[in-house]
This record gives C-alpha cells, structure tokens and sequence, in this order.
C-alpha cells in the first residue's frame, strides 16, 4: 500500500453510514460519524469513534453541506472521507474538496465523477468503448423529444442527465403529457441534484436490470464480481435485489462482465463502481455508472464471501485490486421501507416501539434501527435491508420469506409483508423477472382480505385498548433517550401533531 | 368499539366479551370469536385465532391502537376520532395532507374560486411529488399553510366552502 | 427421497430449539415446540408453528421426559423428532421410544446412539477402525487408576463412560486426590447421566480439540466437512471454537479426514455427527463422538456455506448425502454465558433489560434471547452464539472482536467482555491453542483495572441513580409478558429474595 | 455515594455534582472529573470520560444499580445495602450462595462445632459442584437450607458462631 490512512469521515448517515463504520473498523481504522440535528440520537454515531453535528436537519444545510463536512474531518483529524451513497457520494465537488483538503476521498476522482455522473456523457463513454446503449436522444428541449419520439414512437423516457434513483425521471406514455413531464422531471432534478437537464431514451417495454459490480486501483486493474438483478422496482426505485442473475447464460454474463470492465477501464475508474445494464433477452443496453457503493452491495458480499467498504478502502489505501474469490450459492436483498404498501406506498412516520429483528444462517440485516428510534421524513425512508443467503436461488428465497415472516417494526408502518408476499408469490418463484414486474404482478396490490386475519388484528387492537397486550406504560410521546432539543418543543406542536418535526428545530 | 383503519374509509367494530386465562371472548363484526393470547417475554404475544397463530405486538400512540401480526402493520383510529374529511355535506372541508412531507407549492389564494379538478397544493415526500386537486367547484376558504413547509400526515392544509348554495364539495383528491 | 416428513416437533429450548425450527421451515416442515413451565414466554416457542407444554421446569421432568415428548408429538401429529443437542439427544431410549411410536428420530439409530455414546465402546470401535485412541484403561476402579497412573504418570484423567461437556470429569495430579476425583466424577456421572461409570486416560499436557464434522445416510454414504478448532475451553466447556484449524497441515487434515470418515463408516453411522480428536503436535487420538448436532457447527456452516440442519432433515428423510461444498474462509465462534467472568465465573441470572446485538457483513448471532426475558439457572447458561465470517482468519478475528464491541446485555452479567479480551489478546491472535490456553493466558483474568473505564461505569451508575440514565421505569421485579405463573408468588419469595425461582412452581 | 460491586468488597465513591446540557461533573473518589452524556434512541447513551467513549446502557433492580460499558456489564450495590458478610468480629457470621444454585448436600447440624476448612454445604449450579467450608473454627448455630433446595445468590446456609470468646471467624471460603 502507498498510504496508510488512519482516521475515516463517514459522510453520511443512516444504515450505510453504520455499514461503512464497521468496515473500516475492521480496517483498522478510526471512524468519525457525522450527524445533522435530527440524528442526534441516531445508531451510526454510537457505532464510530467520535461524533461531529454538521447542521440541521435540512440535508442541504448538513448531509449536503460540503463546507461543513470538510470543517469537521479537519477538526477531527481524520485522512479520508467515505461518501457512502446518495448526498454527496456522486459529486465532482465534494471529492474535488476532499482532495483540496488534502485527504483520500473513498471513491472514483472528480473527474471522473464528473464524466460519469452526467448520463449524457456517460452514454459517450460507454459508446466509445464499444458498449451498446439504450437509443435516445440527449436533449430535453420539447422539439427534439417530439422529434425522437415520431421516430421511435411511444411510450419514451425523460431522464435527468444528473440524475439516479428514479429522480427526475419520468415515462410518457403519449404526446399529451410530454411537455409536463419534461417539465415536472426537469423540477425534480433541479430540486433532487441542483442541475434541471434532462434527455430522452427510448422506453423498453419489459427488460430487466442487470448491473456488474466492478472494482479498479490506481495501478490501472479492473476487476468484476458478477452481476446484480434489480429488476423488481417501485417508482424507478430497486426494492428486491439478488445475486446471481437467475437463468442468466454464461455467454451473456461473461459479455456483461466485459463490456463492463471495458468501460471502467476506458473511464479509468477507481474504487467500488457498477455499471447498470438494460437486459432485453440476450441484448443488453448500458444504462449507467453508479460511481459509489450500491445499496444493494451485501448481495455480492453473501455471494463472493468478501467485504466490499474493507476493498474499497484498500483501493483508497493505494493497494491493488486482487483477483475475485470463487462466487458461490444466491443471495436475495429485500428493502424494507417506512411506507403504507396497502395505501398506495405513502410515506409512514413513527417512533419505533418495538423491532423484531430476524436471525439464524444466512440472515442478515443491515439497519441503524433500534427501539426508541423516530423515524421522520427528512430523509430516504429506507429501514433497512434484510439480505438472505443459500444454496441455491430457492433456499435463499424460502430463507427470505421465512426471515420476513420474523420480521417486525411496531410503530412505523413498513413494507415488510408485501415484500415477504412478494418474494413468497409464484411469478418471483418463477422469476419472472422485468423492470415491469411489479406493475404485472402486484399493481393493485392490497394485503390478503383475510377475515382470520382481520378478525386477528382487531382483537389484538381492542387487547390493547383494554391493556392486556403491549406495554402499556410506553408513552410513545415521551421521548425516550431525548436529545436537549425535545424540551424546546412548543405547546403548540402537541396542539398541532406536528409531533414529528419538534427534534429538528 | 369502532374502528377505522388510518388511511381507509372502512370501520369495524369489535370488543371483548370475557378475558379467561389464555382464553379471549371477543365480537367481531357481530360474530362471536374465541382467541388464545399467550404473552411472551419480549412483550409480545402469540394471539391465536380461527386456528391461526399470530406473532403480535401492540401499543398505543395517542388515540391510536397500534398492532403488528407478524410483519404486517395496522394502525387503527377509533372511529369517533377519525379525520373529519370524505364526510358529505361539510360546510368547511378541509384539504388534509395524505402524508408526511414538504410544502412544494400553494396554487391558490383565499378566496380564489375553484374548479373540480384543479390543483391547489403541491406537496413533497421522499422527493416525490404530488398535487392536491379540488374534487368539485369550491371557494378557498382559508390557505393554512405557506411553501416550504413541513407538515404530518393528516395536517389541514386548505379549508375550502361551498361554491354556492348547501351542497358541499368533497373535499380533496390525490393526483400523482 | 424415500419418505415425505411433514411436521417435525423439536424436544429441545433454547438457542438450538430456535435454530432447529429455522431450518425445518426452510425445509419446509410444519414445527412443534416443546416447554417447560420455566419456559412458557420464550423465543423458541413463537417461531414454531405450535407449542406444547411437556412439564415442569425441572428438566428431568419435561425436556429430559421421554414420555411427555412423545405425547405431545403423538398429539400434534409429528412425524419426525429432532433433539437438538444435550438433554436426551444422544440417549438411545429416547431414538428408540421415537421409532416405537413410528416417527422418524433426526439422528443416528438407537443402536449407534448405544454403541458410540458409551466412551468405552466408542474407544474400542475406534482403535477397531484403525483409529488411535488415547492410552487408558476402561475401568474405574481405584485399584485399576493406580496401576494405569504407576504406568504412565500423573496427571490423569477420570472420564465418565456416558459422559460430555466435562460433567463427570476429573484431572487428577497426584495419588492424594485420585480417590476424591474418582468418587466425584462418579456421582457427577451419575446425576448429569444417570450412570455412574468412570475410566481413565493419560491426561496429555497441551494437547489441542480438533473434530471433525460428518454426515451420514441410510445408504452408506459418508462425507466429511472439515474440521474445527475447539480448544479454547473452561473446565472441559468449549467457549470458543473455529474452522479452519490455524495451521493445521493438508496432509494431518486430510488423515483426520479419513479415520473421521473410516470411524462413521464403521460405525453405520447416520446423519449429523462429529468425530473429536485430541492433536498432540501431528499426532491425533479419538476421543469421542458427539452422535448429534453440535452447539458450534455455524462455522462449519458459515465456511461450507450450508445449512447443517437442512442436511440432517434431507438425511432423515431418506436422501443421500452429496459432496460437501468448496471451503472457503474463516469462521469463529463464541459462546457467551451468564457467568461473572470476573468473579470465579460464577452463573448470573436476571431479566434481559436491554439487548444490543451486533449486525452487519460476517456477522451472525444465534440466539434465543430477547428483551424481557428471565434467565434463570434450571438450564445451561448459554446466552447466544456470536460467530463471525472473515476471508482469513485475522479479518474472523478482527470481525468477532468489533462484534463483541457492539455487544450488550443489560440485566445479565455475562461472558462478552472476557470474551473479547480473548480473542483480542496476542496469545489468541498468534494461535499458540492447546485445551491449556484459558490456564495458561487467562488463569487469572480480571478485566483491566483501568481508571477511567472504572470512573466511567461508576458515573453511569449514579447516573442511573438520580434518573439521567436508562429508562427510569423499567420495573424488574414486574412480569413483562408474564406467564399466569407469576402472579402465584407468595410475599415470602418476595422477603427472601427468591424471585427467581417463583416462575417454577 | 458508597458503591459496592456485587460479589466484591471493594468500595466506591461517587457523587454527580452538577449537570449542565451534556456536561456531566462528577466526584469519584475524591477526585473531581467532567463527562459528557450523549442520550441516544435506544435509551442507552454515549458517556465520554477522561477521552474515551463508552456505549453505556443502566437500569435499577431492587436496590441495585446495573450499568454495561460496551459488552462489560457492572452491578453496583449502594454500600449499605450490600451483604453484612466478610465483616470481622461479627457475633453471627453467615455463609451464604456464592451463586444461585441447589444445596446438593449439607455436611453438618446444628451445634456441630467445626475446624477451619471443614466442608459445610456442597452447592450444585450448572452441574457443577462448589463446597463451602468453614474459614476458621466456629459452632454451628443455624442450619438455614436443606438438601435439595434451590437457593439464590445471597442466601444465607448457615450461620456460625464463633467457638469461644469474642474474636469472631471470617464466614466462609468457597472451594471448587
């Protein structure tokens, strides 16, 4: 290794901030977490070495603020920043800062950041290097996303040329929505990225989402571990992710696996990277680089037996990349979020009373939950992702339909159980896999009208009415483990509900 | 007692008739159930019901009864506290938020007539987006909240009247 | 598969009765716990599908009553039994009482149980196989002892016949206290057992455990999964156990192996087993075969990326054992006890008031723990099982020492702490094992006299006092979840402090 | 206030003189120390002392004071509280569990007068056998268990007296 490194920022929060702590702990490392004033109570500052606030709740003002986290990885000493994903992990700026600052940012280099993270270029990129891309036209303006779309006919998609997670995006089924779409994503990506550009792809009716996880040094090596499926999508947002592709053939990973090393190379990539993948049958389209680590990440961890932030700190630490251990066995992810599957996937709020968390082989479950926790909507409302491993695809899913039925958050309404009847449904068995999965499947999806089961909940509900389930003593308005700043809550918050927001002030 | 599920038009109605032991007497819907509630170590219960056995927890949060079944959430309102909103008739219906989120816009002003369909808020939650439109013509009543402001799920955002004589709109759709 | 099981009932508590019902689901079996009156609110019950109550908390009563085990899997209409490990898992009464009642017993016949669970037997089946087996002699007169210890030298050994887990085991130094040991393993023997008998063996000096994992089927087949390294022990317990064995030569591996594979074969052994070597230098000696599951087969399962209980379920069901999978990585293990490591070890007891459980990639805790519940002292004080996956096994070591960090239990004094002092150490890092390794590094440990951590935990303690710390409102002495047992306490468990043992009656 | 930990005879100090916010100033023996108390969500809390941070969890059962640090766990027993055992000259010495367990065996009766390491109790706990004998000579004054019970921590065996005049034996020592 060129550089010992000996203290890491966490620039961000939340489960991946825990993840990468914990990572560079077993690298040896001091950890510094970084937190805004709605973390102050959060799980990943207890997990690190030291704490520094960095801002109010706002993301803009602290998880987006790159003076702020720059002035606390000064004062702490650390030597190296790791960006995690979404905030500030993609921005040329921030690793342009971390440089300038005379630290190792754990990730690609601004330029690189920068070539990639704009689509528009990224499509050159991958273009130059002999990777196939997805037909469009990279403008937004009206006329030519008319013109593209008299050419290649309907439905086409509006993309944010900065954009990522189903942000900024949006799919036009005619001619009648596309100046509102184009606007409206235009917005979107202003307000999601700071930069409103947008461009044009054609629209694939049923492909599936393949991504190639790569790793390269600064020595120039590549290396890939195989590929992700993250077909099964809400709103553009992966929510169920697995290891291996299934049924995917050799030639066509192996081409996959190419292409992609191809492109990083070409791009000079360094440090953990994926490059995404429209698969339509055998064809396979190159959609974009993730210039960070996935969420989806411990999939490829289950299945490869390695530790990918311990790599990615190698890589920052100057090492080189070694070859890729043998994979083995399937690995399936399932993203639990804080939102009402039964009401159209609103965003749910609450105090986390109880958590049952799932155990056992080959169960893991990567979150910064704990009991006592508020969960707000200042951030992503992801809880948490349960990740299960097997033998094969079938023993992994049973494994997660099982690790699911385990599973429990009393206090935030969450997607578990239709996730867990997902994962349990024959078209998943079957894998019937595509980006329109979802929509086939579970459009109009409501929990099992059971009457059991409905009879079930309301005499658990009037148990706990009568006190004789649930603790009866807990005051779920009391705040439990209270930072200072929950005596500032004014009258007229109680009088109001606005419950909710009363620690961020 | 009726209940309501938090986001659902539906009520129900149960009660407990007899608690013995293990064994819970309860009518629900009408019908008369027996169920089997032995509570465990970590403050849950297995609740046994129509020889179906359940993992649950439950608290209460304010006027809520909180339950989980497994991995599956309930929150149920007693109906007497539920939101006043969807109720016909209502000569002040108020533009309620359907979630947690941020003020986005605020399309109209006090005493702005309006149209069914029409946007009058737009609302901000997990960066997605979503309009609330008026279902019916109505005269804005009062605007409740300003842009950029952080609101719960639930909160009044517009109190809207009645275009004209006594038949009340219905308050507000969700357009995505 | 030569017959179709449908329900399995599990005659066991615990971590293991948790971990048994896990696998059985993922095979896709319907589950039946059983319970004692001690064990009415615990884990292993909600995750079966059904619970039946066997007896009081007296184990002779209930987990150790054949009887009432076979009634209640008559009545729940079980098709098969596992038991899981201690308790009746290796008594040949119960195997055969299983098959009388027409149900398939998930472990050897009761013909093996007989043959190999008596160490005498064992021994002789061994050395028949062309296994070496420690010098000794099968008898435990006193006569017989002192001639044997004339011969080879103290120390010895007093063993007992039907023994395990280091009940009924005696080292003896000199010809003073042969008699007393011989007398005290005897009823040690006897009580734990039923069965009195003792021999003796040369006691090596610093020998260290290595077993080996095997499994079975009922058509001849016998595979091997590599070893275990299980000489980190505390009065002949095992507390700490890994796979690979560190350094352990291809060549001494491979011979193990083999007389593993040649014992088992001769032994018409079927399903799960393990065949326990004690490694002088290159030299191995069997010393016994633990006929069941063992408590510390997640390494193997975590290195061989299998699932042992799955396999056991597929052997009872008539398959055939295939060819284990690739090895890959390392695995450790650590069994964390109620015991006041810095007070002689002593057996804790208590209520769970807070449970922190570490997470993460390599990270696994078995465990039936949960907040709320009592730990009393009817049954092994075995807490959980944390056990962590590293690609060598420095980053295992590192992994379980960042586990153990994130690791509390309020409410139960326990062995985590010592643990991780343990695998912390040099003498741990450096591998210098022998079954001497806690006398010889940690004989007589007491947890860093350190100032500051001494000033810290008396801080926190006043802050508890004066309400800053810890929820205020815990009342221990209130049943959480409480079975109908606690209200029968009489005023006079409560004015002798004797509350623990109020739920057992 | 006086602190004992549970099982030991040290003796502690400590007092919390004030708290400010996060600040914590304490006097812990004799000395004066500042701290910083971080509540966290878990009802846990992060406590800086002297430049190191601890994850620190506590509770109160009965009269004792429970408190982890990381995976280390301490039961502190306010001093006056703790058990009267180990104290010299006391006219009824008492031998008392060391641990919870089962009285396997008693070896005497009452009025037995007995030697210095004379075996009284042989107590059983995880299947293991501890026998506690008597420390210096002394007289049986009290047999307080029988064979086959269970016992917890603390509980008193046996009470001694001493076997003449007024210098007292030191209860009793425990022998694995």
């Amino acid at each position: 290794m060129t550089r010992r490194l000996t203290k890491l920022l966490v620039a961000n929060r939340g489960e991946i901030a825990l993840r990468i702590v914990r990572g560079a702990r077993l690298f040896g490392l001091k950890t510094v977490a970084v937190y805004s004033e709605a973390d102050a109570s959060g799980a990943h500052l207890a997990a690190a070495d030291e704490a520094r606030l960095i801002g109010p709740a706002e993301a803009s003002q602290s998880y987006l603020n790159i003076e702020s986290i720059i002035a606390a990885a000064k004062a702490s000493g650390a030597d190296a920043i790791h960006p995690g994903y979404g905030f500030l992990s993609e921005r040329p700026e921030f690793a342009r800062a971390v440089r300038e600052a005379g630290m190792v940012f754990v990730g690609p280099t601004p330029e690189v950041l920068a070539a990639l993270g704009d689509k528009v270029a990224a499509r050159r990129i991958a273009a130059a290097a002999g990777v196939a891309v997805v037909p469009g036209v990279e403008s937004g303006e009206l006329a030519a996303a008319r013109g593209f779309a008299v050419q290649h006919g309907y439905p086409i998609l509006v993309k944010a040329a900065a954009g990522g997670g189903g942000r900024g995006m949006r799919v036009v089924d005619s001619e009648a929505h596309l100046e509102a779409a184009l606007e409206a994503a235009a917005r979107e990506a202003k307000s999601a990225f700071g930069d409103g550009r947008v461009f044009i792809e054609k629209y694939l009716a049923r492909p599936r989402h393949v991504e190639i996880q790569i790793l390269g040094d600064e020595h120039g090596g590549v290396v890939a571990l195989g590929e992700r499926e993250c077909s099964i999508q809400r709103r553009h947002q992966k929510i169920i992710e697995e290891a291996p592709a299934p049924g995917l053939g050799d030639a066509t990973r192996t081409k996959m696996v190419d292409a992609a090393v191809r492109l990083a190379r070409a791009a000079h990539y360094t440090n953990a990277g994926t490059v995404e993948f429209l698969l339509d049958g055998d064809q396979f389209y190159f959609l974009e680089v993730n210039a960070r680590l996935q969420v989806e990440h411990p999939v490829t961890e289950l299945r490869f037996g390695c530790d990918l932030v311990f790599e990615q700190l190698r890589i920052a630490s100057g090492g080189k990349v070694s070859a890729p251990p043998v994979p083995r066995g399937s690995a399936i992810e399932c993203r639990i979020y804080a939102e009402d599957a039964e009401h159209g996937f609103r965003p749910a709020t609450g105090r986390v009373l109880h958590l049952s968390i799932p155990g056992g082989p080959g169960v893991r479950f990567d979150s910064h939950l704990s009991e006592g926790l508020e969960v707000g909507t200042f951030y992503d409302g992801m809880l948490g992702k349960l990740i299960c491993y097997g033998t094969d695809r079938e023993q992994a899913r049973l494994r997660m339909v099982e690790a699911l039925g385990e599973f429990a958050i009393l206090g935030v309404t969450n997607t578990a159980a239709f996730l867990r009847e997902v994962v349990a449904s024959e078209p998943f068995q079957r894998a019937e896999l595509s980006t329109r999965f979802l929509d086939e499947f579970f459009s109009a999806w409501h929990a099992s009208d059971d009457a059991t089961e409905a009879a079930a909940a309301l005499i658990a509900a009037a148990l706990v009415a009568d006190g004789s389930l649930g603790t009866g003593s807990i005051d779920a308005a009391r705040p439990i483990g209270a930072s200072g700043n929950a005596s500032a809550r004014s009258p007229w918050d109680e009088l109001k509900g606005f419950e909710l927001w009363s620690r961020a002030r | 007692m009726k209940l309501t599920i938090a986001g659902d038009a539906r009520e129900f109605e149960v009660g407990i008739v007899s608690r013995d032991g293990r064994e819970v007497r309860a009518i629900v819907g009408g019908k008369q159930m027996v169920a089997q509630l032995d509570p465990l170590a970590d403050g849950g219960a297995l609740l046994t019901v129509g020889g179906r056995r359940y993992r649950a927890f439950g608290a209460r949060r304010k006027t809520a009864l909180l339950v989980t079944l497994g991995p599956r959430t309930f929150e149920f309102i007693p109906a007497d506290e539920s939101p006043r909103r969807h109720r016909r008739g209502l000569a002040t219906p108020e533009v309620t938020a359907p979630m947690p989120g941020k003020v986005l816009k605020v399309l109209v002003s006090e005493g702005d007539a309006v149209e069914a369909g029409q946007p009058l808020v737009v609302l901000e939650a997990m960066k997605m987006e979503t309009t609330l439109a008026a279902e019916s013509p109505a005269v804005v009543r009062r605007v409740c909240v300003a842009s950029g402001q952080m609101v719960d799920h639930g909160a009044v955002l517009i109190e809207l009247s009645p275009p004209a004589g006594p038949s009340a709109p219905e308050s507000a759709s969700r357009d995505q």
